[in-house]
């Protein structure tokens, strides 16, 4: 009854309570690669496996940036959008230094940097305009959403803006390259998720997140600038979009007005098939890593099957979302919902 | 007093060897307990000793794990989630239990509106009775009104307006004056006399013993989830039930009083002070003192506390803290300064309730707990460890949500927390709501010893006693304003209500110091 | 020729009317020709936008390991590095419809002609109106076959009087279509045609049309050849009485051109540029298809 | 002390609230069309204005559903992809009852009774797997989103469903024909809006629904069924789209997948402009008319208007709805925010 048993426990719980949490989405990946697997063996030969890596490299950034929107109670509709638009800016830069300077690696330096100031600058715009401005991130988001989608079909005059081809071959590596067998994507991947856990779980800011987004007031008894901590959730999620394009830009050196469209959706579902609840208050790095995986193995395994009619692809994808959910709230959180 | 023979039937609800778990802890072992009609029987007992539980299960919000609950002479299974209303069983939950974005009307009529022609909402009438019951409870709230707009206190009372307004046949209320001064208790206290005569069987709960000598009929001790006895008042002071909650001898709930040091520097001086709820505001604190802030509810105490930490613009007025003017414009810059302030609203403002004890704690105070960049896990736990033994914070284990924690246990991590930022002045509002004098003594020795120590207090509290026990002086406000500055011996509590209630003003006093 | 061939067939997925008639085609297409040749498996993946069409070709290779790929590619340009990956595995590549920007990378080119589109709407609007005359434009989504039919639809009108009053995106959209051709119908007292470029832009221009009750004044012309359109124009309706035809059909000649390039005793190579001919009332017959969806 | 006061201010004073609170979108509606207006006097011509309303009213019934469901705390993102399913199945029903029965007025009725049910039987659903399943909203409306969608594209075989010429001829009238110079849609339009508004203000079950959305919790505590409430919100949220879907129907007589893309969004960003606030508790049937409104006017304007490239119009759009919400929230609501 007394307080002396936290020291005994406290660890152990926290470490348990951990893994019951991960254990959910983890559960749903295992049983969609087992799926995966029996329906063709081929879902789990080395080239799939890094493909499918590979790939879930882009959402899955832009969800880690997502998590911590989320976890602070905000939300950002405009992440394709925004890729979309940065990648067009740095093939228009990248294609405006060739002209001019002709081409190097510091083309692509250049790109990169380009890319990097914008995805900052459209997450503080995205900050500003919620904290500031006080206008609902569903809004904001929607707005600017609207206008990154309008500017890049502006810029490409209706059309496709493509990489100068001696730029490309000089970017190419970045998205097919590997380094110790992982492919270059994947390395990033890695990183920003390592990088994403550690400051959601091991620093002070991530903290502020969760207590943004679990009470707004307490958040501001406590200290804590609200605005500013919030805006740079906005910030990191630019950030994040910022690397998902730098990596996107060489796989098919190009941008129009259809890269990106949806993306915001998988993002902010990952988030939540990891565990993140989309009212605030909670984040789980980890789970959206995983919740990224889970939505990549989808599509790929119904690439792996001719089971289903092509129009039912969706209705599948519906289906296996839901379900994963269902597989780590239903059973396994049952009870910890119930008694929150 | 009510004459003892209608308390003397039958009992109308009573429970019979009720043991509760949660999960595998239990929290309950085998209590019997009873309430008849027309009685107000008191349940007393350390924070965490089981009496919301006991009363959770006594209206259905929670089930006995064992045990057998009889209402009416039948025995029943009481419905959950409130329903047990429908039958006469009205609880006032210890937290305040009011959804923000509804009007008081709405919550007062919440589960069961008006309805009208049609089925439709009869809105007028539902004003016309919310308005009507907190006329009866004196209080001036537009039935109109926000919940989110209203005080804590105020919320307290529209709870109370809604559970009397309810055909009770009992009445529970966990806490109910925590948060209330004593204008507010007087008249809540005369409704509760007026249901008893009316024969509502009504069961109490509170930490204040002299309310409960007031009052009750029947006191119940428990005491770690165990009954220690049920007895008549009558036979009871104030010491000894106290001694039967503890364990213990309790003398000298307040600490000898150090004289003040009248030429101390002044540490926090405000003037001309004005701020949403504030008009024209002006005191100082000194170094080692224990300034109380005294008033009814609404009077702007809280206001000027939020004014000066930052957490509201002001519009008028100077603030110097160690003879500094400052400007606070948030939280973060009061604290840095050496100025905390530690809020009333535990729940809406003061910890997350669904994280656990140890980011609660340290909240405030993370930058202490960081190394390089990262946050120090093994640092905040002795943090927690240090706190838990000087607030006796009483948990299952530091994992279990704040929201989860006894009442009184979720102040004194509040208080814990506040306390982390190891500020040299502390605005303390209601420091000891819903704590059991055990704690209290020793909440109220330590902020002696922090005044011993050269720290300065200013304590908001609404609770008389407190005020007068502690402090070296006391202003009272009155809508708004410093309606009186008291010192030594006039700090009584007529004299305090004589300012409060504004029968005397500032400029009656011939002594009107700085 | 008894080893099994396994076919890859990448299109976009059924979004709208004229990718719906095209997933109709390849699937009918697959039926008959897995019917009549049991070694060969075809499988057709659909994509939702260029990405994700990449990511279907990856798979392809790695995990279907096909042998040849029809690819109608969603964009020209994001896709032909994907493209030429695919054919670096050493795979038959079928390109449909919207040509890569690199066509060594291609063994076979089937398309329509959107250019010639452009030019044969234009050609029958200036039959039909002169000096004076206005038109409206109800365009695609901003792409590039969208550009070209515009394009080559402006340049051939050049010079020849017609007002082109505006033009708006619809999306290829019927909803869209008709609330844009409202909105046209009542910025401006007089229009004379409508070039709707699509044939489901063209059904909502038509309601609009109708509610409007100004279908004596204008006619529309749309184009890709849904089978309502083209019933329409066998009747004779004045409204629409035309159409020109960019055929959904040809994902199937792709199909077939592929397959012959393994059936057949010779290489098949080379490309296959299929007319977008006028549809009249004369000729609709042949382009009416009554069991297609589209 | 006494309670004299209020007496004298509370009529008056809740007069003048209710007043600024929709005060705010319809300022912004009214800015909108004076800018209409002054681009293109024709905005303010009869046809137009009748064009414009009729065409406020899809979205604006399926928002005033929206309404009920994000108040309660939840959303719908499957909205649009019901809709379409709907209709789908509508025409599919109508034409088989043509080959069988021949055409009558009751083909349409039959047509209608199915959507009914439709449109009842897809809200539960949803209502279920939220409730009962405890899947998070997002999550669950995600997934029938991606189901409904591509069901109908099953069903038409990746083309277009299309009525009956002859039935259409007896459905037309429901979209194109006026009583009393207002069409129909439009009434029906006005219908849902006053229903939606009694339900929301002037009933038990409207109170819920803000209870729920503000402190579920404290719902619960107050006896109500949460569950119940919040499935409730999305029967009314289905019958709301199956509503909207039998007026859309005569208007082209098809359904495709093309059919309600992106209608989730519209509704709900009509929703929140309209000053329901997305985290639920706070609910304004009234604002959500004027937000479809709005967003309607938007895109008539911009059709009305060649000041800007085509390009451009989603970036106006954007703009113009953060501007709108900026307008209400910024200015007037600054201080009722900072109040909350
Ligand atoms: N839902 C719950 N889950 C787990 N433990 C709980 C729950 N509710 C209460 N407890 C535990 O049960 C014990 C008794 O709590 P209870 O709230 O009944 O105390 P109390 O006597 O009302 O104290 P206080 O005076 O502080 O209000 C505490 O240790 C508390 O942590
Ligand atoms: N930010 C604000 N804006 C407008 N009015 C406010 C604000 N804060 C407080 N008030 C008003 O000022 C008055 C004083 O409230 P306050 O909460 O400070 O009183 P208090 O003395 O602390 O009383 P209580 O015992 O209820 O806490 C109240 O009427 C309250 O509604
Ligand atoms: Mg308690
Ligand atoms: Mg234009």
């Amino acid at each position: 009854m007394s307080a002396s048993a936290p020291e005994a426990t406290a660890s152990p719980g926290k470490g348990f309570r951990l893994d019951l949490k991960t254990a959910g989405p983890l559960l749903a990946l295992i049983l969609l690669v087992i799926l995966g697997y029996s329906l063709n063996p081929l879902f789990l030969a080395e080239g799939n496996v890094s493909n499918l890596l590979t790939r879930s490299a882009f959402i899955g950034i832009i969800a880690v940036g997502a998590t911590f929107v989320i976890t602070a109670g905000g939300i950002d509709l405009s992440v394709g959008s925004m890729a979309a638009f940065i990648a067009g800016v740095m093939i228009i830069v990248m294609n405006w230094a060739v002209d001019a300077m002709g081409v190097s690696v510091w083309t692509v330096v250049l790109g990169i940097g380009c890319s990097l100031i914008l995805g900052i600058g459209a997450g503080f715009i995205n900050g500003f305009l919620t904290t500031k401005a006080k206008i609902e991130a569903f809004i904001v988001t929607l707005g600017t959403m609207g206008i990154y989608r309008s500017l890049v079909t502006y810029f490409a005059n209706g059309g496709t803006l493509s990489l100068d081809s001696d730029a490309r071959n000089i970017y190419r590596p970045i998205y097919y390259d590997s380094i110790l067998g992982v492919p270059i994507p994947v390395w990033v991947f890695i990183l920003v998720a390592i990088v994403g856990w550690v400051l959601m779980n091991r620093t002070a800011f991530g903290r502020y997140c969760m207590a943004i987004g679990s009470n707004e007031h307490v958040a501001q008894y406590s200290a804590i600038k609200v605005d500013r901590v919030k805006t740079w959730t906005y910030i990191i999620q630019g950030l994040c979009v910022s690397l998902a394009t730098i990596i996107y830009v060489p796989r098919l050196g190009s941008a129009s007005a259809a890269t990106g469209v949806l993306w915001e959706l998988e993002a902010i579902a990952a988030v939540i098939i990891g565990g993140t609840m989309l009212k605030g208050g909670f984040g789980r790095v980890g789970g959206t890593v995983i919740g990224a995986l889970i939505l990549t193995a989808i599509g790929n395994i119904l690439n792996l099957t001719e089971i289903i009619s092509n129009y039912l692809n969706g209705a599948v994808q519906g289906v296996i979302i839901v379900a994963a959910v269902y597989l780590q709230r239903g059973s396994l959180g049952r009870r910890k919902k119930a008694a929150e | 007093m009510v004459d003892a023979a209608s308390a003397s039937g039958s009992p109308i609800l009573s429970a019979s060897r009720i043991s509760k778990s949660f999960g595998e802890i239990p929290v309950l072992f085998s209590i019997d307990f009873d309430v008849k009609p027309g009685e107000v029987h008191a349940i007393i007992g350390e924070n965490g000793a089981g009496k919301s539980t006991l009363i959770k299960i006594l209206s259905g919000f929670e089930q006995p794990t064992s045990g057998t609950i009889h209402y009416d002479g039948r025995q029943v299974t009481l419905p959950p989630n409130g329903e047990a209303e429908a039958m006469g069983i009205v609880l006032i939950h210890q937290e305040l239990n009011l959804a923000e974005h509804l009007t008081v009307a709405d919550s007062i009529f919440l589960g069961r509106e008006i309805t009208g022609w049609g089925g439709f909402l009869d809105l007028k009438q539902m004003r016309e009775k919310s308005r009507a019951i907190l006329d009866t409870l004196h209080v001036r709230i537009d039935p109109d009104a926000r919940i989110n707009t209203l005080s804590v206190a105020d919320k307290q009372m529209v709870e109370i307006a809604k559970a009397i307004s309810r055909d009770a046949r009992v009445l529970i209320m966990d806490e109910p004056t925590a948060v209330l001064s004593v204008g507010e208790t007087e008249t809540l206290f005369e409704q509760i006399r007026r249901l008893q005569a009316r024969g509502v069987a009504i069961v109490f709960i509170s930490h204040k013993l002299d309310e409960i000598m007031q009052l009750a009929q029947r006191v119940t001790v428990l005491r770690d989830g165990q009954l220690i006895a049920t007895v008549g008042t009558e036979a009871l002071t104030p010491d000894s039930i106290a001694q039967m909650m503890v364990g213990r001898e309790l003398s000298n709930l307040y600490p000898p009083k150090h004289e003040p040091d009248v030429d101390a520097p002044v540490v926090l001086s405000v003037r001309g002070l004005r701020a949403p709820g504030v008009k024209d505001v002006s005191f100082d604190l000194r170094r080692g003192e224990i300034l109380g802030f005294a008033g009814l509810i609404g009077s702007g105490r809280t206001a000027v506390a939020e004014a000066i930490v930052g957490l509201t613009r002001r519009t008028a007025g100077e603030i110097e803290v160690h003879g500094k003017p400052v400007n606070f414009t948030d939280v973060g810059k009061s604290v840095a300064a050496g100025l905390a302030y530690m809020t009333k609203d535990r729940k809406g403002r003061g910890l997350l309730l669904n994280v656990g004890l140890q980011p609660n704690l340290t909240l405030l105070t993370l930058k202490k707990h960081i190394k390089g960049a990262f946050v120090d896990g093994r640092s905040e736990e002795q943090a927690l460890e240090k706190a838990v033994r000087r607030f006796d914070i009483r948990a299952r284990d530091a994992s279990v949500p704040a929201g989860k924690l006894s009442g009184g246990n979720q102040q004194k991590l509040l208080l814990g927390k506040t306390m982390e930022s190891e500020p040299d002045i502390i605005i303390m509002d209601e420091p000891t709501r819903g704590i059991d004098v055990g704690t209290k003594q020793q909440i109220y020795h330590i902020i002696a010893a922090l005044a011993a120590e050269g720290k300065s207090i200013i304590v908001i509290s609404s609770e008389l006693q407190e005020v007068i026990g502690l402090s070296h002086r006391v202003v009272v406000m009155r809508e708004g304003r410093l309606a009186g500055r008291l010192e030594g011996a006039e700090i009584t509590e007529a004299e305090i209500m004589r300012y409060a209630a504004g029968i005397k003003q500032d400029g009656d006093n011939e002594r009107i110091s700085a | 020729q008894d080893e099994q061939i396994k076919i890859g067939v990448s299109i976009p997925a059924a979004t709208h009317g004229f990718m719906g008639g095209l997933n109709w085609h390849a699937q009918e297409a697959e039926k008959r020709l897995e019917a009549l040749h049991p070694n060969i498996d075809l499988v057709i993946v659909t994509a939702d936008g260029p990405e994700d069409q990449a990511s279907d070709l990856e798979d392809l290779v790695s995990v279907q390991q096909i042998d040849a790929l029809v690819v109608l590619p969603f964009e020209s340009e994001p896709l032909t590095e994907p493209v030429r990956a695919v054919k670096d595995a050493g795979v038959f590549i079928t390109v449909v419809d919207r040509g890569l920007t690199d066509p060594s990378i291609q063994d076979v080119y089937v398309s329509g002609n959107n250019t010639e589109m452009g030019v044969n709407s234009a050609e029958y609007m200036m039959s039909r109106l002169g000096e004076g005359d206005n038109i409206v434009i109800l365009r695609g989504i901003p792409t590039v076959l969208d550009t070209e039919r515009f394009d080559a639809f402006m340049s051939t009108i050049e010079g020849s009087g017609i007002n082109v009053l505006d033009d708006e995106f619809a999306n290829w959209n019927r909803d869209d279509g008709f609330e844009v051709m409202q909105d046209f119908l009542s910025r401006f007292p007089d229009i004379d045609g409508v070039w709707a470029q699509d044939d489901d832009i063209t059904l909502g221009v038509v309601e609009a049309i109708r509610q409007a009750g100004r279908e004596d004044e204008m006619f529309v012309v749309g184009g890709a050849g849904m089978k309502e359109i083209v019933k329409g124009v066998m009747d004779g309706d004045p409204l629409v009485p035309v159409d020109v035809l960019y055929p959904p059909a040809q994902i199937a000649t792709a199909m077939d051109v592929t397959v012959a390039h393994f059936t057949s005793n010779g290489p098949v190579l080379g490309e296959y540029i299929l007319g977008s001919p006028l549809i009249t009332q004369e000729n609709a017959e042949q382009f009416y298809f009554p069991d297609s969806p589209f």
